[in-house]
């Protein structure tokens, strides 16, 4: 018998919601214990609700399947090599979710009085001391989201300290290398972004940044960097662009998206940056979750301090006898206030303190290491044979734990996109590099394979970018009309956009 | 070598030779010298697993945490019980490690949950467009704000004083940063002035922020109070609880232009206060100016039935300075447990939920206000929480009461200096009759040994 | 492009001895913190071993990827239906296992002094007393580990009873439709095994019960029935079968495995039997675990009692106002003694707990009642069409739990045989039922699906028959080479019987 | 309807009508009247989720677990810590609620487990044959037995006192019934006393049964002890601990016909006892007699590797009362969580492991030897696990050191009346040199209180 899709392909699309039939549940609830009382004795009735939402009607077991079949429909860390490019997909280990579900953190409500919230405040202060430590700057908030969220907190603080001195700037300065979210942010905190164009060693164009300081006399309140940036290779002029804001009066900002590049082996504190975000679901080893959640806790120098959010978490030397007691400090008449509830992502802390005290400051500085070995071996295999000379390296020298590579002549000799190879890696079992992003560079490959993958991974990989190379130079239809085998083949996204349906539709 | 690392002594070699140097320190000569470290980081060696799990069992062992004490205190978050499906399924590695979906072809799983989710929320809210979650309620209304001056390029919000604390300090933070003005209106007997609220809200007004149930537990009239926004053109953003929104009237129904909140106690166990997610729903006029991810239904190339991150034209990745919001990572597997929670729950299950919490909250209230040296704060109708007043010191009597292995619930004083006797009390499913009748017991001894001065 | 064959199927097997790489390792340990003597001043050289086992090297990112993978090879009841006759695959609830890991139970030691384990006592107590309720019969031993141990148990209980009375008996009648596990206990009891025929209803053919009872004067020890028996009827002749064999002076034997069939309804003590089995991972929901863990408590009248296991959980009235206190017993001069380390599988006793504490008497009834329910209507549904003239019902009659179909019209007329039908069931994402057991019908196909199963899974098992017995009207070989789809296609097990590789050989 | 169920009264209206029949009822009809229950199990009504969890912490609460107390108790079960893969791996439904694999195209992730695990056993045991795990340690020495009866065509037994008094109780229990005498050999300082072992084995003997490292703690050399047993044609059963194989010799290198032990060890929690598993290895000529399931490795039609379970034909299934044993289901999931969790240690970690515990083992001997009241039991060699002799009732010292929250050890009077004053102390590598020390300590003291007759 011949096979005409796979299992999965097979396996039409069901929501839960179309596996409901009235009547079904898998809840049952404790009984009331009290009076039974009519619901429109103890709330008027013109604010009750008629009817109860749709929500499906499903049994316990019939929910299982649902989800777990729809998991197999998702490929995941623990399945295959996941070299996306700037997300540092590295192993998630399964230590720290033990640790974050005891219930002293995981049943912890967040108002409890931090008299009775000893080891959670205590935790979160260490995990300051360590970041702090690896940043290579004073003082830490933990309590941004996400990278963006620090990113946001880092203009706002810029912001403050500036209103502080007396000064108002409106420009921030970044590389056209720069991730979305820079910009995003920059606008969201009330700036303007202004561009600074890339060297020919990937670096930033020290006479464009001159000449854009030139330009706002006074007016530049920041610099948003990345470093190692998106090319994933190291500013050399780094201090000197420290320098020159500096002396233009703008703080220095540190996209900390590539932190895995340098721990233990450079601080972006030493190179010059004021304000650092420090994405713990990239170098710290929080899982990813499809989409979060994640924390974007933020260092920083001495004068930037006094304007971090509220509450910060701090130490007070006990008094009479008693030990040192931590303690949620929101005495900041400074601060620029909250910028979300209660004191953040504690979860994500819990993990990647736990994943900090597994490593040691010798394992983590091993794991950039050995990140940035893993990048130059990749790159090295990729820069042989067909993969050479179809998808060169978009700047030329040693890369720290990333690199990007150009489509451009494959494009131009196969006819095959960028995306093309993306989608043809998926039938190979492998999850694509982050695909058209540098911007700056043609049909741009990032490649991230991060320190936890086997040599005998990147082998296999630049081994499939040949095969597709190959098999492309007679058949280019083969990428195009790629994956064959994954759960659904290429999906419509101009339509979704078009005529976007974004929730199920219920009788 | 570490034991997440695989790379042996030998494959350095051959990996250094391929790359043509002679160590990995080669690769890191692209640092400048003074760059570089040069020492040891000043951390601790690393530890084996079980020396890991003992240190922080250590720490967890100095909270007192919902298991060891009886939860009253709610103030956003609740102790609600999380069923056993949810971590079963949320622990899948295929859930709990991929990225975000850029590639819609191999993350079919996550981007249908996502649909479902937005689905569900769509329902509860009674807005038809909702996105894939946000991080957290605060910093959620805190987008709203955004968007409403994006749609009315008005700069001027008036917040209600029962706004959560933590909403009203984001909104503001964040308005400094898009230079917007934010007014705050006061509350009567427990419920938003609306009589103050009709007078700032202008033709400048952006947008006009509620909740309900209120801080102080007090179900709002959103309609009636509404009206003053619609009047001026400004949008109408409710901040709301999605376990009472069951019961109540959805903001959707109320013209509302904006619901949002807390999804904590969806399938998010109190983790102290993170990671959890927050919920955006929109009218259809807003789709194009939402923040955060949405999935949206499409065919593949062989005509079958796929989910893809639609919209994205909103987004930073895409649009950069342009993108309705700046978010990228949010809180995927928190609205994942969330849907598994809704799912279990079911239509009527959920609704259950909600008369069950309305009815042992309308016992416990009489319960507490009947205690001598306890008074109700105001007499609003509530859902889930309510305050009283306590005719003592609230932190002595707070710690008194967690001598009795209770927490009592939140003070007020905290956030409201006008309200520095009161106290906010949560009910949830797992608060049962006896354990309230404790609660009333201990609250009125607690309070009659701080009048008498007894020692605690 | 064409797929020659499924993603799963061109991912070569590889054991992770295949993925070791020596000096890769997952596990850090401790420090010693002890002085480190060389081993051979602690423990003479000859009794030391010379070269560490080959067990593989490989760091914790592959370890999880390759049973991560390894477990997506596996069919489960999670994924889909699975109606194995006579192993009642029921939802395993996953508050079970939330229970169970809970460290006052997961971390237990199990030689913990009595006084120290009270709430695991007063657990395993509170288990014995539910169980003797819903079996009818006044004592429980938790010890047995599965049912195949449970049956063992029994017998030697007989032999014990027999033995307390100076009597010698050799004989053990069974069912010829007994499963196999009973006559293997009867083996291993040092007893003989007699086979008892079957009557035209499914049930024991009375008079070939007493021709043997006849032919074996006081020789006959016990009598093992199930009931429902492995034909999926209840016994209506049960009391009498009870008298005859106990005027015999013989015990009766009552295999637990269908107990699914009647909880809250009939009651094996009630019936007239002397010793039950329990599987507590059909019944009672502990997941199977691919083959285990399992548990076999056993329920036995007060004439038995004296003789059972040790040692026996007690409650004991608290002395001077202390409340009631639980103890495990030593003192059973008359017991047979261990049958087992320590007390049982105290773990699957929690989940079972748990299980019975979730849906309480009425629940436990309904599953029952829904059980059968679900197991008359997939038989109604499959007496229909096709399925009707290739798969008739082997006792035509109501069932209960369970039914069993016979294939022989189907391989007369279409040449399929049971297996090919079973094989060809994998392609269509069903579990095939129970195959050629038992062993008195042809082509024996013996289905249970439970009562957690929602219509629409019986439903389309029913279709997928149909279509199956259609498709092979007019092409029966493929149905004769399926599976297709499944990781692997048909095995060689003949090869590996005849030539066994058991185990991985290791340069 | 429970929650567990699906059938809705429609859903069951449709299948009565299906059926043919009027209800439910009438299907019961089948079973004789008199012998209906015909009123509800006495047993209480159903709870939430919620309550089951609370009900069940609540007992969890009354045990004093090795969270709570630090655990010195071994006796063939010990507080090792297990990795967080192997609870992450364990809990996939695909793993989890599998039945035993008899469908082998779609349970090759089960099967190739089981040859990865007979692989590893073969390995630490040196025995080139396994299964794929019986229930637990004591039963597999058993089952040893009635498979050495069954080669041998003899009757008798002999065996060491030194193997564990479970272990032993079991193989009486099991002799009943198939009808063999068990015959004891004392122990002279701390083993196995091998002039009287040579004395008692003869050719009526089918198996001798030796364990190491033994009850007390001894590594015995089974090597010597063997030769009896060979030179009569007795199978030689060796008991053996799976942490301690690492370092000692395999059994297979001393003559061993079988090797056995209890599992737990290997990924395994304790459980209160179970469930573990026994592992249970032997010679190329046992094969056929082996108990258990075994994997093998095979071909499909298309020429790919597969496993199946293989030699069925000495399983109950097909060979009914031939069989050579009669288990069916067993502990497959403990077994994958053993895989798991050696395949974590690796070669190199199991070994030091080993060596950790030898060291720590003869720190904390040496330690307690030198307290007052405290003198070694024996002198033999010793691997993981000492006895020692008190001067005081040992029940009462137990108590005391309880109080300071250790779990001190494991009285052997349980076992040995000749060890009224015996105490048998585990190490593992949780067991940090700290609670060594305290535990010297604190037994120095409780059995000078008791001495003193201070009041507890
Ligand atoms: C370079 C860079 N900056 C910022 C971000 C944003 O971080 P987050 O997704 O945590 O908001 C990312 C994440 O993709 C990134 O790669
Ligand atoms: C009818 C019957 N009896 C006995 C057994 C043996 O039970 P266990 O596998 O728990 O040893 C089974 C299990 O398959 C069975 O179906």
């Amino acid at each position: 018998m011949a096979l005409t899709q796979t299992p999965m392909q097979a396996e039409k699309a069901q929501t839960i919601y179309e596996k409901s039939k009235p009547g079904r549940r898998a809840a049952a609830l404790p009984a009331a214990e009290v009076p039974e009382k009519p619901l429109e004795d103890l709330i008027p009735s013109n604010l009750l609700r008629a009817e109860p939402p749709r929500l499906p009607e499903i049994a316990e077991p019939e929910i299982v399947r649902h989800y777990n079949r729809l998991s197999r429909r998702n490929f995941d860390l623990d399945s295959g090599f996941y070299p996306l490019g700037s997300c540092t997909m590295k192993h998630n280990p399964r230590l720290n979710e033990r640790v974050a579900a005891l219930p002293g953190h995981a049943r912890l409500h967040p108002a409890q009085d931090p008299r009775r919230a000893q080891g959670a405040l205590e935790l979160m202060w260490l995990l300051q001391e360590s970041l702090s430590e690896i940043c290579g700057l004073p003082h830490v908030s933990l309590q941004p989201s996400a990278g963006s969220h620090g990113e946001l907190a880092g203009l706002l603080l810029t912001r403050a300290y500036h209103a502080d001195r007396g000064e108002v700037r409106n420009k921030v300065l970044a590389p056209d290398t720069s991730h979305g979210t820079n910009p995003a942010s920059v606008t969201m905190a009330g700036y303007e972004v202004v561009k600074v164009a890339t060297n020919e060693r990937g670096g930033v164009e020290m006479d464009d940044l001159r000449a854009k300081l030139a330009e706002y006399p006074d007016d530049v309140a920041c610099l948003m960097l990345t470093n190692p940036n998106t090319l994933g290779v190291f500013d050399e002029n780094i201090a000197e662009i420290a320098s020159l804001i500096h002396e233009a009066g703008g703080t220095l900002y540190y996209d900390g998206a590539n932190l895995n590049a340098v721990m233990g082996h450079s601080r972006p504190g030493d190179m010059g940056f004021d304000i650092v975000h420090v994405n713990l679901h990239k170098s710290f080893s929080q899982p990813h979750g499809g989409g979060g959640p994640g924390a974007g806790p933020i260092a920083v120098s001495d004068r930037i301090e006094p304007f971090l959010p509220r509450p910060q978490v701090v130490r007070r030397e006990g008094a009479n006898g008693h030990g040192p007691g931590f303690d949620l400090d929101f005495e900041r008449p400074k601060s620029i206030g909250r910028l979300r509830g209660f004191q953040g992502n504690f979860g994500v802390f819990v993990r990647s303190y736990a994943y900090i005290l597994s490593l040691g400051g010798d394992g983590l500085t091993e794991a950039s290491e050995t990140a940035v070995l893993n990048a130059n071996y990749l790159k090295a295999r990729l820069a042989r044979g067909r993969a050479g000379d179809r998808l060169p390296i978009a700047f030329d020298r040693h890369c720290m734990h990333e690199f990007v590579l150009s489509g451009k002549p494959m494009k131009r000799d196969l006819g095959l996109a960028t995306l093309d190879l993306a989608k043809r890696l998926l039938d190979f079992g492998f999850h694509p590099p982050t695909v058209y992003f540098p911007l700056l560079v043609d049909e741009a490959l990032m490649i991230e394979p991060t320190e936890t993958e086997a040599k005998e991974s990147l082998d296999g990989f630049a081994a499939a970018v040949e095969q597709i190379l190959a098999e492309a130079e007679d058949n280019p239809d083969l990428a195009k009309n790629a994956p064959y085998t994954t759960p659904v083949r290429r999906l419509d996204e101009v339509r979704a956009t078009r005529q976007p349906v974004v929730r199920q539709q219920l009788d | 070598m570490t034991r997440y690392t695989s790379a042996t002594p030998d494959d350095r070699r051959e990996m250094l030779d391929a790359i043509g140097v002679g160590s990995t320190a080669e690769l890191f000569e692209q640092i400048p010298e003074p760059l570089r470290l040069g020492r040891p980081l000043a951390l601790p060696d690393g530890m084996s697993e079980a020396e890991v799990y003992e240190r922080l069992a250590a720490l967890a062992e100095r909270n007192a945490d919902a298991e060891e004490q009886v939860c009253f205190v709610g103030a956003g978050m609740y102790d609600h019980y999380v069923p056993a499906i949810v971590d079963a399924i949320t622990s899948r590695s295929e859930f709990l490690t991929p990225y975000t979906p850029y590639q819609p072809e191999i993350s079919q799983g996550g981007l249908q949950v996502m649909f479902e989710f937005q689905t569900a929320m769509s329902e509860l809210t009674g807005l038809p467009v909702s996105n894939a979650a946000l991080y957290e309620g605060p910093s959620a209304l805190a987008s709203a704000g955004y968007l409403a001056m994006g749609a009315t390029k008005r700069r001027k919000f008036v917040v209600s004083r029962g706004v959560h604390p933590h909403s009203r300090e984001t909104l503001a933070t964040y308005s400094v940063g898009y230079d917007a003005e934010v007014v705050e209106v006061g509350l009567e007997d427990g419920v938003t002035d609306a009589a103050a609220l009709a007078e700032v809200v202008d033709a400048e007004t952006a947008a006009v922020f509620l909740q309900s149930p209120n801080f102080l537990g007090s179900v709002e009239d959103v309609e009636a109070l509404g009206a003053a926004a619609k009047e001026q053109g400004a949008l109408l953003v409710v901040a709301c609880d999605p376990i009472t929104l069951s019961i109540l009237k959805p903001p959707g129904e109320c013209g509302a232009d904006i619901a949002l909140g807390e999804g904590q106690p969806l399938g998010n166990r109190l983790d102290f206060g993170g990671p959890s997610f927050g919920f955006f729903c929109a009218t259809q006029e807003q789709i194009r100016r939402m923040p955060g991810r949405i999935a949206g239904e499409t065919e593949d190339v062989d005509g079958r039935r796929g989910f893809v991150l639609s919209l994205q034209t909103r987004e930073q990745h895409i649009r950069r300075e342009k993108a309705t919001n700046n978010i990228c990572t949010a809180q995927a597997l928190n609205a994942l447990g969330a849907m598994i929670h809704l799912a279990w729950l079911g239509r009527h299950g959920y609704r259950e939920l909600g008369e069950l919490l309305v009815r042992r909250t309308a016992y416990a209230r009489e319960r507490l206000a009947a205690v001598d040296g306890v008074e109700l704060l105001h007499e609003a109708p509530v859902a889930r929480e309510f305050a009283v007043r306590l005719d003592a010191p609230v932190d002595k009597v707070l710690d008194r009461v967690a001598g009795r292995g209770i927490a009592a619930g939140y003070p007020l004083g905290r956030d409201y200096p006008e309200f520095e006797d009161g106290l906010l009390v949560a009910i949830t499913e797992r608060r049962t009759r006896a354990q309230i009748d404790e609660l009333a017991e201990a609250l009125g001894a607690a309070v009659a040994a701080e009048r008498e001065g007894v020692v605690a």
